[in-house]
Parts: C-alpha cells; structure tokens; sequence
C-alpha cells in the first residue's frame, strides 16, 4: 500500500474536486430558478478564458484587470442571451428550453473556434510561482485561487437564496412559472439574473480552468463532466454542487490509485464516479442535498 | 476537362486542433496543381466539406460526391469516417488518403491473423501509427542503452478509444522484443482536463518511456499535469500528438514525437515547392503551419501522381489510380525531394513507409524549439501488415 | 394595527365610478378553441361583485383574462378591451397588472408547494415594500390559526389548509382589486363563513375591491353588491344582488329550489336545463 | 361488513393524522366522512387506497387485511377512488383518461399492443370501448369525450375524475369531495349520479364532503373526524345532533346547508 | 365545448371500431398510402445521395422513435441512447459472425439483445426519477462505450468489426437501393407498432406514469414494471436501428457512437415532437438534413459572391456550423412544441376553414 501516493492523490481530488464544485453551482443557480440543465455549461466556461487569455495576450493588460473585465464581459453576456434567446421561451416546455441550450452550445463552440482558433493557448506566467507544494504534491497555484473564490461564491449564494426576496422569487419561478407571475414576480427579470450570475462564475471557473490547461475549445467536456457531481449533491442544493463535486474529484483519483495499483483495469478514473453516482442515487434517489419533490395527493 | 475529388475535414469538430492545420494542406497542394496545369491539363475539382467528425454526415457527404459528382479518389480524415466508409470505397472502387494511420489499413487483402479485414482501397502517406509507435521505442532502447538502464520500463497512456488503442498491442509487442518491461496501460481521457492522477500513477510505476496516444488539448493537459507534478519520464507521442503548437501550449521539455515530413523552415530542396504552395495557398497564414500541414501536401501529391500515372494508362478512374499508386517504387513527388519520404506501395502491403524521424522539441520561455535527433527504419515484417 | 393602503380609504358607498371595465373581449385557447364570445362586464370601485356561471362557463378564463394570466395557458384575447383604472390592461404582463394593484386567487389553491407557509405568505407580499407585512402575517394567522402550526411545507397540507394559505396569500397583497376564483371550495361550512367574513372585511375595512367568482352563490349573493351570470362564454343576465336573489332561474339553480328546497335524494328524473340561449 | 377500519394510526413527523380510527363500511351503504379542514379524512381515504401504510391498526377489505397490499394491486380487489386536488392524465384526452381505469381488467401487452389486430388486442380495447362509453353516457360528458383532460374546466374534471373511478369497476368507490367547485345544479346532478352508482350499480361509497346540504340527504350513514380522531359516527340527523359537530364544524347554527 | 374536440366537421363515426382507426380520417389514409406508394417508387427516380439520406433518416427514425417512447411517453430523459444504438449494431455483427444466423435475423435478435441491456441499465428508474435518471443514463453511455473499446471479443476492439451485407433467399441488399427497401420495411414496421401501441393498454400506462404517476398507482398501473419496461422497449427500436446501421455501413468502429449522437437523438424528437410518432420522423429528416443544407446554402453563398465575402472565407466551416446551431435555437423559439405539434394545428385551421374558431 502506497500511502505517499494515495495521500497526494486524495489532495489532488480535494483540489480540483472544489474546481467542480464552482461549475455545478453554475448548473445549481440555472437550475434553481429556471428548471433549466444549461448544456452550454461548458462554452460557457471556455468563453470565459478564451476572453481573459484576448484581455491579457492581445490586449496587453494585467491579470487582475483582464480578470475583472471577463468578469464584466460574462455578465453583458448572461443578460443578452436572457434578452434574445430565453425570455420568447417563457412559459415553454422545460425540455425544449433545455434542447435550445444544447443548440447554443453548438453554436457558441463554431463561433469560439472560429474568432480564437481551435488549438490549445497557454496563460502567460500569471503568478511568480507556478505551483506550490502541499503534503508533497505540487499543486497549480490557480487552484488555490479557485478555492479561495469557490468559498466566497458558495457563502453568497448561500446567504443570497436563504434571506433575500429575489431568493424567494427565483424559488417561486422555478416551481410554477404562472404562479410566480400572479404573485408579480417578473419572470424575466428573475432569468436575467439567474443567467447573468451562473456567466461570471463560469467565468471565474473558466479563467481558472485555462490558467492550469490552457485555453482550448475541447475543455468544454468539463461542462459534462460536472453533471454527476451536481446530480449527486442534489440539483437544487448550492452547498451539494459543491459537495458533490468534491466528492467525484476525490473519486476520480481513487479510483485511479486502485486501478494503478491493484486492477490495472484501465479506464476506471471516468467510470467510476458513474458507478458509485447510481449507487448513491438508488439509496438516496435526490442526491445527498437535494429536496424531493412532494407526492402527496 | 477534370475529375472530382472530396475532401472530408473536421474543423469544428472534437479533432478541429490538427485537423485546422492538415486539411488545408491538402488543398493548397490541389489549387497549386490546378495552378499549374492540373493533371496534364485535366483539372482536379476538390470539394472541401467539414464534417465535424460525426459518421452521418461522412457518409451522407460520400454518398453525395459518389451518386452526384462521380468522384473518382477522396482525401479523407480520421478513424470514424475512414472505418464507415472502408466498404463503402471498397465496393465503389475509390481510393481514399486518409489522416487515420490505423495499422489496420494497410492491409488490402486482409491476410493479417490479427485483423482479416481488408481495406483495398486505404491510403496514406506516412508511418502506420502501430510503427510509428514502434520507432519511438526502438529509439527509446538505444536511448535507454546510452543512459545505461539495463531493464527500461514502457507503458502506454491514451483514452480507451479506437483511435489512441490502434498501436497499443503491437507498440508493446515491440517493446517487450526489445527488452522493455512493459507496464499496465495507464488510462488518460481524450478530453482535456485535470490529469495529475494520471501523472501520480504515471510517476508512482516508475515508468521511464511512456507513449501518449492522444491528441489535441488532452495532451497539452496530460504534459502540463505532469511537468506540475514532476515526473522524470521521457514522453513519446504519436504522430498527431506532436507539433510546436501543443509543445508551446503544454510547455513540454524533452517531449519526443516522429514525423514524416521537415518542419516548417527546415532546409531541404522540396521546401521550395512547399513554400510556393503555402504563399499561392487560401490557407490562412496568421500561424505559421505545422508540419501536419506539409503531411497534407505529400498525402495530396502522391494522389496526383497515381492520377497522371492513371491518366497515362487508361483514364483517370478509382481503379487506375489505385494501380498507380503501385507503379513506383521507393517514390518521392517530383519537385518534393527531401520532404515526402520516400515510399512504396503493393497490392499486398499498403504501408507505403517504414522510415520515421525522432524529434526532440522543448519549449523555451513560450517558444517551441524542436530538433530532429535520429532516423529510425523499420523493417518490413509480413506479421507488421495491418496492425 | 392595520393602516389602509392609501387611495381606498374612502366609503364603499360614497364612489360610483367604475374601477375596472371589461368590454366585449374575446379569447381563443390555442389558435382554435373560441371559450368567451364577447363578454363584458363593469367593476365598481370599492364594491363586491358576483360572477356566477355553470362549470366551463368561462369564469376562470375571464379572471385569468383579466389578469394576464392566460398566456402562459396559449390563451389570447383576440378581441375587445380591459380597462382598469382608466388604464386599458389586456395584453400586458401579468407581473405589470400585479404591480398597477389587481391580484388573482387561482382555482385549486396553486401555493408553492416546496415552501413553508411563512415563505408562500412573505412571497404573497412581494410587491409590498410597507413596514405592515409583519403584522398582516399575524393577521392571517388569527384568522387561520391552523395554518400557524404548521411548520412543514405547505405541499403536505390538507386542501383545505393550502385554500386557506391561498386566501391568506392574497390578504398579503394588499392591492385595489382581488379577483377570487371560488375561495370556499373544499373549506368546511364553519370555515366559508369565516372566509365570506374576511372577503367583507377587506372589501369594507381596507377598501378592496373584489370580483368574486363563486359557486356557493347563496352566500356569494349575500355579500355582494352587483352580479353577473355567464353561460357559454357570455354573460347572460345581471343585475344587483337583490334582484338576482329574486330571480326564479337563479333561485332553482344556483340558490337551490324556492323556499324550501327538495332533498337531493329525489332528484331522480332528468331535469329540463334552462338556458338562457 | 365490506370494510373494517380497526384503530387506524397514522402521523407525519409532528402531526398526528389519524389517531386510532376505527369504524366500519357495510356492503351497498353510501358513507360520508365529515370534518374540519385538516382533520385526517383524505389521510383515512389515502390509507382505504394504499397511498400511506397506517403506522398501526388495520384495515379489512371483504374481511382480508390489507396489510403490505400494494396500492396498485387494490383495484384488483375492488377499491377506486377520486382526489380532492384533481389528479387526471393531463395531457390525455378524457377517452384515454377513463380507459385507463380499465387498465387492471385488461390483458393485451406491449407485444400484442403492436401487433394490434394480431392476438386480440383489438377486440379486448373495443370491449372495454364500450364499457367506457356507458359510463360516459351515464355521467353525461359525451360533448368532452374527444378534449384533452387539461384543458378542461375544474368542474368538468371533477366529473371525469369520477368517470375514471368508476371505470375501474369498484366494489367500494372513494369519492374526495366530489362536488367542490359546482354550482347547486350541478351538484345536484352529482348528487343524481353518486346515488345511482350506490342503488343501480350497487357500488358502495365513501365520500368525503363539506355541503352539508348533500351530505344529509343522501348519506346513509355519516361519521366525523376531528384533529384526527372521531369524534361520532352514526345516522346524518344524530350526528347533527352532536354539540361538538356544530362546535367545531358547522359553527353556531346548526344543520344550515352551507 | 364541442370545439376542444379534435373532430373535423362533416366526418362522423358509427361505430367504435371506426373511432379508434390508426389513420384517423379517410384523408389521412389516403396521404397515407399515396406517402408509401411514393416512398417505394423512389429508388426508381432518386439518385443515390438522396436514397442514403433517406436511409439514413430512416435509420435514425426508428432509434428515435425508441427515444420518444423512453422520453416522450414515458417521461424518463435518456442521454445514453446512441451507447443502445451502438450495441444493437455490434451485436448483429457479433451473432452473424460467431453463430452464422443469417443477418436477415440478426437484425431483429440484436434488438433483443438490447431490450435486455436496456433493461438492466433501465433498472435504477424502479428509484430514480426525472433529471437526476436522466443523469444517470449517462453513466450507461460511458459504460457501454468503455465495454466497447474493451471487449475484442465482441466488438473487435480498436479495429472494430465487419458486419456482413445482408441477403435474403439469395436476394442480397448490397446497393442502397436494395438496402433501402430494407430499411422502408423495417421503418413502416416500427411505426404501425408504436402507432398501435399507444392507442393501446401499456401504450396508456405509459403515457399515465408521465402524466400523474401517484394516480397511476392508484389505477392498479405497476410504476417499476412500466418504468423499467419503458426502457426495455425503447431499447429494442435503439438496437433495431443499430442493427441496420451496422449492416448499411458493413463495419462497425466504437467510434461514432459518443454522447454527442446522444444528444442528436434527443434534439431528433423534441424537434419533431415529445410522444409524437410521426414527429419522430420529421425530427430525424430534420436532424439529418440540416447540416446538409446549410452546408448547400453557406457554400453556395460562397461561390456566389466569392469577394464580398473573401474575408469569411476561412469561416466557411465555421459559419455551416454555427447556422446549424442558430437553426435549431429559432427552431425551438417559434415551434417549442415541436413540428408535430404545428402540423397538428395546421390540420386545425383547415377543418374548421372558414370559420376560423
Ligand atoms: N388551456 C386551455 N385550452 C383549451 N381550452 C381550455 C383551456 N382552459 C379552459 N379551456 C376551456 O374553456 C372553457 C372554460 O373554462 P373555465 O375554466 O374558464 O370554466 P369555468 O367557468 O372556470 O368552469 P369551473 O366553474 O368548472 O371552473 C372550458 O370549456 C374549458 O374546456
Ligand atoms: N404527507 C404528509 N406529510 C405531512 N403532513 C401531512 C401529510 N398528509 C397530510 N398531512 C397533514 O395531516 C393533516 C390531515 O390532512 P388531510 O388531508 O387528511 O386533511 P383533510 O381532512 O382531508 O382536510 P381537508 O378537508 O382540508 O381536505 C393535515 O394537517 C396535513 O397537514
Ligand atoms: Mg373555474
Ligand atoms: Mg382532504
């Protein structure tokens, strides 16, 4: 039994485990309010670096600022796809919605391959050091940062659903939208801000993603690859996305210690959060957070 | 009068990362033949189509260019539209130069135990990824040999796909020929992501050569990972895996990859024919081209040179063409000397070449610097066809 | 405890002016099924006012015409207005009519059923930004105090207990017109007196002004000032209150027979439906 | 006795829904339960169906315990029910809605369903076709037959909520309320076609109503919960007679129909 | 009310037999077999790009229509479809080749086979339910698509496998014209047996369980037996058209068979119609047109006038596949119901024609 190993490796899910974390929080806020899975979660994430890396290479600015900036940028751009594509689908099947953001994924990857090109681009050195060490296992400095931001996001949007009104509103739109708008909740307003906040903090979580594996338009993927930690947190449950993503990041590596070192099965590092996902959901069919919904006639 | 020829590419698609910069070297190199005379005097008329790498689409596109445009040869791209249409070209008798090296397709008459599939009417130009693999690992034994490890160890890294398994068995194989220990494979995805698992496994097995059968953003995620983690493993890719763009993204050190071609500002006397048909080309010239690109070209030179031969022996059709293409022997591209290595086909053995140059490339503070370090040849063994 | 919201702290009595007006509207579900042909009716301001009809009249449409709520059921109006307030209101959003003071009690309760009554009361007063909301919680609770007990969500109450969360949600609203679709369905007797008391409260003490659409139209009648009959889409007879409740029709069948009526057991033969078209 | 109800038990967390119930269901009576809102009759009514599993007591249908009876095995033995808050196939048309409730009668599968014509499964639908058709003839929504139950108005569902019950072919029906939302005429209607179900089709009912008016006119026998517990159960006029009854239900006056 | 009813004037029924007719009136049955007439002249007049397309929607159609059982009747999303249309087409190949049945055969044994994988992966939905199954299917794509790569045996590996061109007494369907009629068959086939089925018992259940399942218990529906069945079914028509696909093609590659076709399958019947029978087949025609002809229309923009928009032209690739993307979001903004759903309002306005309510 390699200790050594398996200790750097459970760090390592940790780490990049609260990485997910953030993105299904993305899933989670869209979800909340609007019913909606976005599956251009992941262009999403891609934009958000392919526009800092333009701000910071072609642009000349500083990280911070170009962080800033994306971060404006991600939220014009939340609203305007508000504006133009989802507010004529008010009041329409939740699954058509769903279909209309997978169609958007499609288009926003043409048009990102097109204007950034399709090859893989490297941040220029943002911190003086690279990466650091932790119980031996050198770690992206990026991620610290991730992690350092994730918590702040979390706590946020913790505070934002539990006491304030538009938490309320977003609750009401998500379970009824006709409802809501009898109570004089404006549904559109509501999915304005829910698409607006979910943009940036992909935003956040793209730059992150980009500055640890370079900007490139296949690190889409991720946007799929986060669906089990939200499901298994529980989809409407902000702390669950996070939870959920720390749980599959430690799983990932796991798994990848007891296929390096006993099975040598392969492949057990992208089926194995699968596997214990359906373990989990047959024991607790709403994830470990979520709300069930009421059978009650 | 002219011949029609389709052109299947993937930009948009998942292998959009070379294929951006394969395709439209082939294309240059038809507009540069049409430039200059075509086919003595025939024109090629080349379709371009991006199929972003989904079968239906391949095939609806074939069907169009068979029933509608009569073509008569394709230039094809990767392992999901070259393996839906064997049969087809097969049976329309159309020869096709792929982009998918796959061992696999340089078997015609299905011979091989391994496989028994036969695929007549596959080309390309080009080591088969099986040998391409095959070369980095006798190159890593003498490397080894230098270094003075006695028993090296070799594993094999890639995602659980047709495409990066194609050289698995025979690379490994090979490598315990040549006195490797060869490891369990180590599983990477093909999509980019966090790889330092990988990277701890990779490091924890004490590996000292592993072969990276992936492409694109995958590979600069696995290198990026590994250089944070810190791994003292020499890389080895295959052929799509390395280029100065996903060295400069990664910022690899010491990363080893084949090539069949010069790179791009190497000195050799087909270049000038290369250069011409980079600067008459439509091609975008924002980043300078990868040798992928100059792959391209000869894939494109040596289907117009099957053409003349064609053209010369009874029209140009997809059976003449593929008679061409066995008409010479150890055959370079007029005018590109130096940059196609030279290669034969036969009816028997579609591997048109054995012969792979190692590089070696780093990346220094952001820039690529690769240098070729040795010219391996690969024997032509009869149990080495398709597969 | 209570300060009336401002504008409607006027008598009942005293203001003949019409608060909320509709003319002739028509409205189509779904590009083809034609449910009012053209209906109108007038709303005084400050008073109660019936609207009785036999099931798949158009009641429930009418309201949700009213209040914009047709949308999102692919219900247009494709013809005629709504005024209110002088302010002609069809085809506005409905959160926008919500906001200009016009709130609906949906059919069959629709309270948000993954929320506590607390939050599906706090969620009634949206549109309020007045320091009363406390305090009208607390009002509701004194007339439901049911509902005070129960901590849960309010999915898991009894119907009754989500109709009275319904009401109760509306009571938060506060705005100048309620429009209230059947509020005493599935409530005990005891408890649809209670809520014909609240209805009279709020129209007299807060000035409200309610259009009621009601089954129960003995008790209905009693509080209401005017009211109307629809059948099929079209209003078919109105009046006061005083001469509805003395109309032979409405007395055999909204009111129950004449004078005393005949047990529902004998009810045997086929009874000839009168209709008024 | 057709249906026993023996110191039923059921609470949710906190609340106590039920609190030892018992009481009993002779063959061919027409039952009422009454209550105040929140006094456990559709809990009662959900555990006759199978919806809860009471946390203790028992429940005998023809004498045979239901006890670990799946709710979707009930029908089979002869128990259909209404809903109080509408539970129709929405976006099933009426026609569908009420063939559904022939599902437990019928045998043709998903293999002889394709087939159709082949193996009978088109004579076994027109069968029960017909069976449906009387029943829509019986409640009188013919001119709904063709709608899609969603679009309907609230009264009119509550009329096919019955229709589908019905269809089920029950020995024991439950109806939840099944005259809310409807005007006097209506109701009277309503009132016509429960009594017929009772005396023509010799089903036998338990209904749960809040118009006191119905409830003593045609309720054979009629009993009261309150807070979970019951209060009396016995003849209409005698349990309109009970001082908590017009305490705690009709309020002060009494016997008024609501 | 007469008017929520979906009769046209002027077309009464006797009997009940007539009211439950598949082609619901004379005019429908009428398209109807003028559509297969037409259909099975085509080889005759059609040129091969056109019969391959139709192949193609074919094939797809009737995978999908086992998608729109699974999410359109029974309300359980799956985006593990493509992994059952993979299998089926590896197992035809597989049976073929190992036990010598004749393809002709295999095609519908395939789809057997898949009713059970299918069912084994539908089990979690006796549980699970709504988006977080939906999810859940996911997990059947990956696992199938490892198994694939993983299982030489069965799929040949990274070489993939051949499957053999099918052939009946003799009779070889080795052209696409041949092929076609195959393909016809097996898709008209699929068809009248969704139609049937969901004008009968289970078709019901189904559609019940979506609706109101807490109901649907209460009508003595078994929501586990269904549910799980639900995939069963679905599955089967997943693995029929994997069958045929597998044969068209004559080699079967792991490639292909990637979440991204599961996605295209669901984009297929959302588009065409949730619980729609002949909205499956337009969604597939849709589907499987639209990048062809926007890769007609941007080429063409692009000959036409070639210096205007010079400086696009590197995007022309680019630009195909952002307007397929674009297509697809208007699509859903002005018929979110799906095509199904504007033919049958269509219908509406002509029968009621010319009073328009
Ligand atoms: N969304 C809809 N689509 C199509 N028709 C509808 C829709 N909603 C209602 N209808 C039709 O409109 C007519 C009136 O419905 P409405 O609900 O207004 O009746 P109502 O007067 O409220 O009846 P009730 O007293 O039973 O509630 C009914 O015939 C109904 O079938
Ligand atoms: N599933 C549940 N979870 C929690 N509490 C429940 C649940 N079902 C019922 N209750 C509670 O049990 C009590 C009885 O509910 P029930 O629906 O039986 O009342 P009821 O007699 O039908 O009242 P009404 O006449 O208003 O329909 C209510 O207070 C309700 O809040
Ligand atoms: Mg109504
Ligand atoms: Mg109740």
């Amino acid at each position: 039994m390699n200790w050594a190993l398996l200790s750097q490796l459970v760090v390592n899910g940790l780490i990049v485990g609260m990485l997910y974390g953030v993105v299904a929080m993305c899933f989670v806020l869209i979800y909340k309010s609007t019913q909606v899975v976005n599956f251009a979660q992941g262009e999403f994430l891609v934009l958000g670096g392919w526009v800092c890396l333009w701000f910071v290479t072609d642009m000349q600015m500083p990280f911070v600022l170009a962080f800033l900036f994306t971060l404006v940028f991600m939220t014009l751009f939340g609203i305007l796809l508000q504006v133009v594509i989802l507010r004529p689908l008010i009041g329409e099947p939740i699954i058509s919605v769903i279909m209309v953001t997978i169609g958007l994924s499609i288009f926003l990857q043409a048009l990102m391959n097109w204007i950034f090109g399709n090859s893989a681009e490297r941040f220029p050195p943002v911190f003086e050091t690279e990466s650091i060490a932790i119980f031996g296992l050198n770690v992206e400095t990026a991620y610290i940062m991730s992690l350092a931001m994730s918590v702040v996001i979390m706590g946020a949007f913790y505070a934002f659903f539990r006491f304030s009104k538009c938490g309320l509103a977003m609750r009401a739109t998500a379970f009824d939208q006709q409802v809501a708008q009898s109570l004089g909740i404006s549904v559109k307003q509501v999915f304005a801000m829910a698409w607006a906040i979910s943009a940036v903090v992909s935003g956040i979580a793209g730059i992150v993603i980009g500055l640890v594996n370079s900007v490139s338009s296949s690190l889409a993927i991720i946007g799929i690859k986060v669906f089990p930690a939200v499901i298994l947190g529980g989809l409407d449950s902000i702390i669950g996305g996070v939870v959920g993503g720390i749980i599959i990041g430690v799983l990932e590596n796991l798994a990848e210690f007891i296929d390096g070192q006993f099975l040598n099965w392969g492949n057990l590092f992208t089926i194995a959060p699968f596997y214990v996902l359906i373990v989990i959901l047959m024991i607790k069919p709403y994830g470990l957070f979520g709300t069930k919904d009421i059978e009650r006639i | 009068d002219s011949v029609f020829v389709g052109h299947l590419v993937d930009y948009t698609g998942p292998t959009g990362f070379v294929g951006k910069t394969y395709g439209p070297g082939v294309k240059d190199a038809i507009d540069y033949v049409n430039a200059h005379g075509g086919i003595d005097g025939t024109m090629i008329e080349l379709e371009q189509v991006d199929y972003a790498y989904k079968v239906p689409e391949a095939i609806a596109t074939y069907k169009r260019w068979t029933s509608r445009n009569n073509m008569v040869a394709m230039q094809g791209w990767g392992t999901a539209d070259t393996e839906a249409l064997i049969t087809f070209v097969a049976k329309d008798k159309i020869p096709v130069w792929s982009a998918s090296y796959s061992g696999h397709l340089t078997d015609p008459t299905g011979k091989n135990p391994n496989t028994e599939k036969p695929a007549p009417y596959n080309f390309f130009y080009g080591p088969s990824y099986s040998d391409g693999c095959r070369a980095m690992v006798q190159w890593a034994a003498d490397d080894a040999k230098e270094k003075g490890i006695e028993k090296p160890k070799f594993l094999h890294t890639g995602d659980n796909h047709p495409y990066p398994n194609a050289p698995k068995q025979a690379c490994a194989e090979y490598a315990e020929e040549l006195g490797f220990e060869v490891l369990p494979p180590v599983v990477v995805p093909m999509a980019p992501g966090d790889f330092k698992a990988q990277c701890l496994s990779i490091k924890d097995s004490g590996a000292n050569y592993a072969f990276i059968g992936n492409l694109g953003g995958s590979v600069v995620s696995l290198l990026a990972s590994c250089g944070t983690v810190g791994t003292d493993v020499t890389y080895m890719a295959n052929i799509w895996g390395g280029d100065y763009k996903t060295i400069e993204a990664s910022n690899a050190q010491n990363y080893i990859f084949p090539s069949a071609s010069p790179f791009w500002g190497a000195e050799a006397p087909g270049m000038e024919l290369v250069r011409k048909i980079y600067e008459e080309g439509s091609s975008d010239k924002s980043e300078k081209p990868t040798h992928h690109y100059i792959r391209g070209i000869c894939s494109a030179f040596y289907m117009v040179e099957a053409m003349k031969w064609a053209k010369a022996n009874g029209g140009i059709t997809g059976e003449n063409i593929k008679q061409g293409m066995y008409a010479t022997a150890d055959w370079v591209p007029e005018g590109l000397e130096g940059v196609c290595v030279p290669s034969t086909w036969t009816a028997e053995d579609h591997r048109g070449t054995t012969i792979v140059s190692v590089n070696r490339g780093s990346a220094v503070d952001g820039k690529a610097q690769i240098e070729q370090i040795a010219t391996v040849e690969l024997p032509r063994r009869d149990d080495w066809i398709g597969y | 405890m209570l300060q009336a919201a401002p504008d409607t702290d006027k008598r009942p009595d005293d203001n003949s002016d019409i608060l909320l007006s509709v003319n002739n509207i028509e409205v189509v579900y779904n590009e083809y099924v034609l449910v009012l042909r053209g209906l109108s009716l007038d709303v005084e301001r400050g008073s109660i006012t019936a609207l009785l009809g036999a099931n798949g009249a158009g009641k429930s449409t009418t309201l949700k015409a009213i209040s914009g709520l047709l949308k999102s059921e692919d219900g247009e109006i494709t013809r005629g207005s709504i005024t209110f307030d002088g302010r002609t209101i069809s085809h506005q959003d409905p959160e926008r009519t919500v906001r200009e003071g016009i709130f609906q009690v949906m059919e069959g309760r629709r309270i948000i059923q993954d929320m506590t009554v607390l939050e599906n009361l706090k969620l009634g007063a949206f549109t309020r930004s007045d320091k009363g909301i406390k305090d009208d919680i607390d009002l509701v609770y004194s007339y439901f105090p049911r509902l005070r007990e129960r901590k849960g969500l309010a999915g898991y109450l009894s119907g009754g207990e989500q109709q009275m969360l319904a009401i109760g949600r509306a009571m938060m609203a506060r705005p100048k017109l309620i429009l209230m679709d059947e509020p005493s369905m599935g409530l005990s007797p005891l408890l649809v007196k209670e809520v014909f008391g609240i209805i009279k409260k709020l129209n007299e003490d807060f000035g409200v002004t309610i259009l009621l659409v009601e089954q129960n139209a003995a008790m209905a009648l009693n509080c209401a000032k005017h009211g109307y009959i629809m059948e099929n889409g079209k209003i078919v007879l109105d009046g006061t209150a005083e001469e509805l409740r003395e109309n032979e029709d409405i007395k055999e069948f909204y009111l129950g027979g004449g004078g005393e009526r005949k047990s529902f057991k004998n009810i045997k033969s086929f009874k000839r439906r009168k209709r008024w078209l | 006795m057709l249906l026993d109800v023996e110191n039923v038990s059921l609470s949710f967390g906190g609340i106590q829904a039920l609190k030892d119930v018992s009481f009993s269901v002779k063959e061919a009576e027409l039952f009422s339960i009454i209550g105040p809102n929140g006094a456990g009759k559709t809990s009662m009514l959900n555990c006759i169906s199978g919806r809860y599993m009471p946390d203790s007591g028992d429940i005998r249908f023809k004498g045979r315990s239901l006890k670990g009876l799946k709710a979707n095995h009930r029908p089979d033995i002869g128990i259909g029910r209404t809903f109080q808050n509408l539970a129709l196939f929405d976006h099933m048309t009426v026609l569908e809605n009420i063939l559904v409730g022939r599902h437990h009668l019928m045998k043709n599968n998903f293999l002889t369903g394709m087939l159709y014509w082949i193996g009978g499964a088109q004579r076994e639908e027109l069968e029960h076709r017909r069976a449906v058709e009387d029943i829509i003839d019986f409640l009188e929504i013919q001119h709904i037959r063709n709608a899609v139950a969603g679009t309907l108005s609230y009264g009119l569902r509550k009329r096919v909520e019955l229709a589908r019950a019905v269809a089920l072919r029950p020995h024991l029906v439950l109806l939840d309320e099944p005259m809310a939302g409807m005007n006097m005429e209506e109701k009277e209607d309503m009132a016509r076609y429960i009594v017929d179900l009772n005396e023509e089709w010799g089903m036998t009912v338990v209904m749960i109503e809040h118009d006191m008016g119905v409830v003593m006119d045609i309720s054979h026998r009629v009993m009261v919960l309150d807070f979970g517990a019951k209060v009396v159960d016995g003849l209409p006029e005698e349990v309109m007679e009970n001082e908590h009854v017009k305490q705690a239900y009709l309020g002060a006056d009494l016997g008024e129909a609501a | 009310m007469a008017t929520t009813s979906l009769r046209p004037c002027g077309d009464f029924r006797t009997t009940y037999k007539a009211d439950q007719y598949l082609l619901q009136t004379k005019w429908i049955g009428i398209w109807t077999f003028i559509a297969i007439g037409v259909l099975l002249l085509g080889p005759l007049v059609l040129d091969g790009y056109i019969i391959s397309l139709l192949i193609l929607i074919g094939i797809y159609g009737i995978a999908a229509l086992g998608l729109n059982i699974l999410v359109g009747m029974t309300g359980q999303i799956s985006l593990g479809h493509a992994a059952f249309f993979g299998f089926g087409a590896f197992s035809s190949a597989w049976l073929n080749s190992t036990t010598g049945i004749p393809a002709i055969l295999t095609i519908p044994l395939a789809g057997f086979m898949t009713t059970a994988i299918g069912m084994i992966f539908g089990i979690p939905a006796a549980r699970i339910k709504g988006l977080y199954l939906a999810i859940a299917t996911l997990a059947s794509q990956f696992i199938l698509q490892d198994f694939f790569a993983r299982a030489d045996w069965f799929s040949g590996g990274s070489s993939g496998s051949l499957a053999d061109t099918v052939s009946l007494f003799g009779f070889a369907f080795d052209s696409d014209e041949r092929y076609y009629y195959l393909v016809l068959f097996w898709t008209i086939l699929s068809l009248v047996a969704v139609a049937n089925m969901k004008r009968s018992r289970d078709g019901r259940a189904l559609v019940a369980v979506r609706d109101h399942y807490l109901s649907a218990e209460i009508m003595g529906i078994n929501l586990t037996k269904y549910r799980i069945l639900a995939f069963g079914v679905s599955s089967f028509f997943a693995g029929l058209g994997g069958a045929l696909f597998g044969h068209y093609l004559g080699y079967v590659s792991a490639e292909g068979f990637t979440i991204l076709l599961s996605i295209q399958f669901l984009a297929m019947i959302i588009i065409g119609g949730l619980g729609s029978v002949m909205g499956t087949m337009l969604g597939a025609a849709f589907i499987v047109l639209l990048p062809q002809v926007m890769e007609a229309l941007t080429s063409g923009m692009f000959a036409m006038f070639p210096e205007t928009l010079a400086t696009f032209s590197s995007g022309q690739a680019y630009i195909k596949e952002m307007s397929v993307g674009a297509a697809i979001i208007l699509f859903l903004i002005f018929e979110p119901e799906g095509l199904a759903h504007r033919v049958k309002l269509i219908r509406q306005s002509w029968k009621l024609y010319p009073f328009s309510y």
